[in-house]
């Protein structure tokens, strides 16, 4: 592959605000400089790594990331404070334990049926799954066989764009039954969440400050 | 009772988690009298707060009521003699339960890192050429999407429903005399003064395919308008 | 100002939804750091400068323009061929609304003619229709008896590929699209409901309990 198409991939990742997959990128580039140019996928996966570097190099606040199977230009963690107090659309609210709970089983058991959800969740879990509907992080894959045949159930790919994931293999596996009778604690994943939470208090009064000032201005 | 916050549960077998994990019980030796009688008291506390998802608790309250009684009976033996513990399909809901919930607080953390991050916010002068002619494909539209289309496409369809419709006693021969007069009088016609009497639908649609008929028997021509959405219609004269 | 400002002000222009102005890049910079850090109209035109200069050596395809007082993100003149065909291709594939109206009326009502899509739709469907038939998700399923003989339109194989459907009877019925679409007051009644009748089950049960209880405990 040309030297030139790293800029191409660079242009064309940057102007793009969904994640742009590799097949997107070739599909450009073969269209505008014809069906015989030579880029695969594993030149995009390079330069990539390649531009990263660069970015890294120069100090850039932002880079490309990999996420719902593309490539998508995003800030660095370190300029969240900067940019949520510009705009408020960004601290918008998290989604609820009964949210998560619900999206992590689907994750993991896609596609599947309501009733299985409702039987792992032990709670009717209508309303729950409109939402998670609405906002898109789920859909309607099918319908299951068995009698009655009930809708099935699976992820998007606004989900993995919502948790930052590449693809649903990114996901960490949920831990077998008996690992989990082992360690009732699991310490290390407390120790994050507290820190999450940390982050958060940290989020709204910052959010609150600025919606202060906003009132005297 | 407990200070327990409410709305940490978010369900009888988070609750019953809590239980076990707060009297350090062994999951797999529940003590299925005392947790029973602890449930069924914050039961009460929950249906005075008429909370949605009491329903949920009062069924695994029954449950729980009936592994007690299974437990006073004589033991049930499987088909290899093995004795059945009549709390073995609760321990599994549980135990299944708890590995789901474990991945909340994983996705959580996920969410956590994802919003701090920010994409690209302002694309408007990015330098693009524009493409030539627009079609459609479908992207991730989903049956959801579908199903969604239609329930708005009939929420907000228009008064004249299909039954309605049929009602209307309107023919594509009748639709045709009624241009042809019209054009006696005028010799050219906009559509949309030709349609603007019309109240029902169809009586619209009838007339417009009366129109596409005449045109087929080289009656009538039809040629664009200035006005926008519009079309003119002009006889033909035979011969 | 601090070097390290430069990397804020990258981050917040790149984020930002609307042109960033100097006074606004100030305003975070200084309700994030306190209302004391030395930061500058002047400090910020400097940055930008130098930002750009930094893309310039860096042969990035992305450069900082100044418009409407505000400062933004652009790609590059030399790669509009290749960003042109990128989003002409997004929009082509994003189904637009009005089609996917179209297609569900066609999906649940088939066969269809054109004049009862349109009753229902209340607008002209011709060139929708036509869209439908040129990407395959529709055919022409025959005729109808009645005056004039309009075609009769219905779905395609194509059309159940794309929505991993095994036959169009597996499309979601118009009950269970109710139930997914109700809203939160109607799953809140049922619940009511069903939590009633659970309640009398229970109560038999406490007093069947009660009565077995003192016998062994």
């Amino acid at each position: 592959m040309d030297k030139i198409y790293s800029s191409v991939i660079e242009a064309l990742i940057f102007a793009s605000d969904d994640p742009l997959t590799a097949n997107e990128i070739i599909n450009a580039v073969k269209e505008i400089d014809g069906e015989d140019t030579e880029i695969k996928t594993a030149d995009i996966e390079q330069s990539v790594d390649e531009l990263n570097e660069k970015y890294k190099n120069s100090d850039n606040s932002f880079r490309i990331i990999k996420i719902a199977n593309g490539f998508i230009f995003a800030t660095k963690g370190e300029y969240a404070k900067y940019v949520g107090f510009l705009s408020h659309e960004k601290t918008k609210r998290r989604l609820s334990q009964a949210a998560l709970e619900t999206l992590s089983i689907i994750a993991y058991k896609q596609p599947i049926t309501k009733p299985e959800v409702e039987s792992i969740r032990g709670v009717n879990s209508d309303y729950i799954i409109n939402t998670l509907l609405e906002k898109n992080l789920i859909t309607i894959k099918g319908r299951t066989e068995t009698i009655g045949r009930p809708l099935l159930y699976g992820t998007t790919d606004e989900f993995l764009k919502y948790f930052g994931l590449y693809s649903i293999a990114d996901l960490p596996k949920p831990r077998e039954i008996d690992e989990i009778m082992q360690d009732e604690d699991f310490i290390e994943q407390k120790r994050k969440i507290m820190m999450n939470e940390i982050e958060e208090i940290i989020e709204d009064e910052v959010e609150k400050e600025s919606d202060g000032e906003g009132e005297t201005e | 009772m407990y200070k327990i916050k409410l709305q940490v549960f978010e369900g009888p077998l988070d609750l019953l988690l809590f239980f076990i994990k707060r009297d350090e019980i062994d999951i797999y030796d529940i003590p299925i009298s005392k947790i029973t009688k602890e449930f069924v008291e914050y039961l009460e506390f929950l249906k005075e707060l008429d909370l949605e998802s009491a329903g949920d608790f009062i069924l695994m309250a029954s449950t729980l009521m009936q592994i007690k009684v299974r437990m006073l009976l004589p033991k049930e033996i499987d088909e290899k003699g093995e004795e059945i513990d009549p709390r073995a399909d609760l321990v599994n809901a549980l135990l299944e339960y708890k590995r789901f919930k474990e991945m909340t607080d994983e996705l959580s953390f996920f969410e956590s890192n994802q919003r701090k991050l920010n994409y690209r916010g302002n694309y408007t002068h990015d330098a693009r050429e524009e493409a030539p002619e627009l079609d459609l494909l479908l992207k991730n539209v989903t049956i959801y999407d579908l199903i969604k289309s239609f329930k708005k496409a009939l929420m907000e369809r228009p008064r004249e429903a299909i039954h309605e419709i049929e009602k209307i006693n309107v023919s594509i021969e009748q639709q045709i005399e009624f241009i042809l007069n019209l054009l006696e009088d005028n010799t050219e016609l906009p559509f949309i003064e030709l349609v603007k009497d019309l109240n029902e639908k169809m009586r619209i649609i009838v007339t417009f395919i009366a129109l596409l008929e005449l045109v087929k028997l080289g009656k009538i021509g039809l040629r664009e308008s200035e006005k926008f959405n519009d079309f003119v219609i002009f006889g033909i004269n035979d011969g």
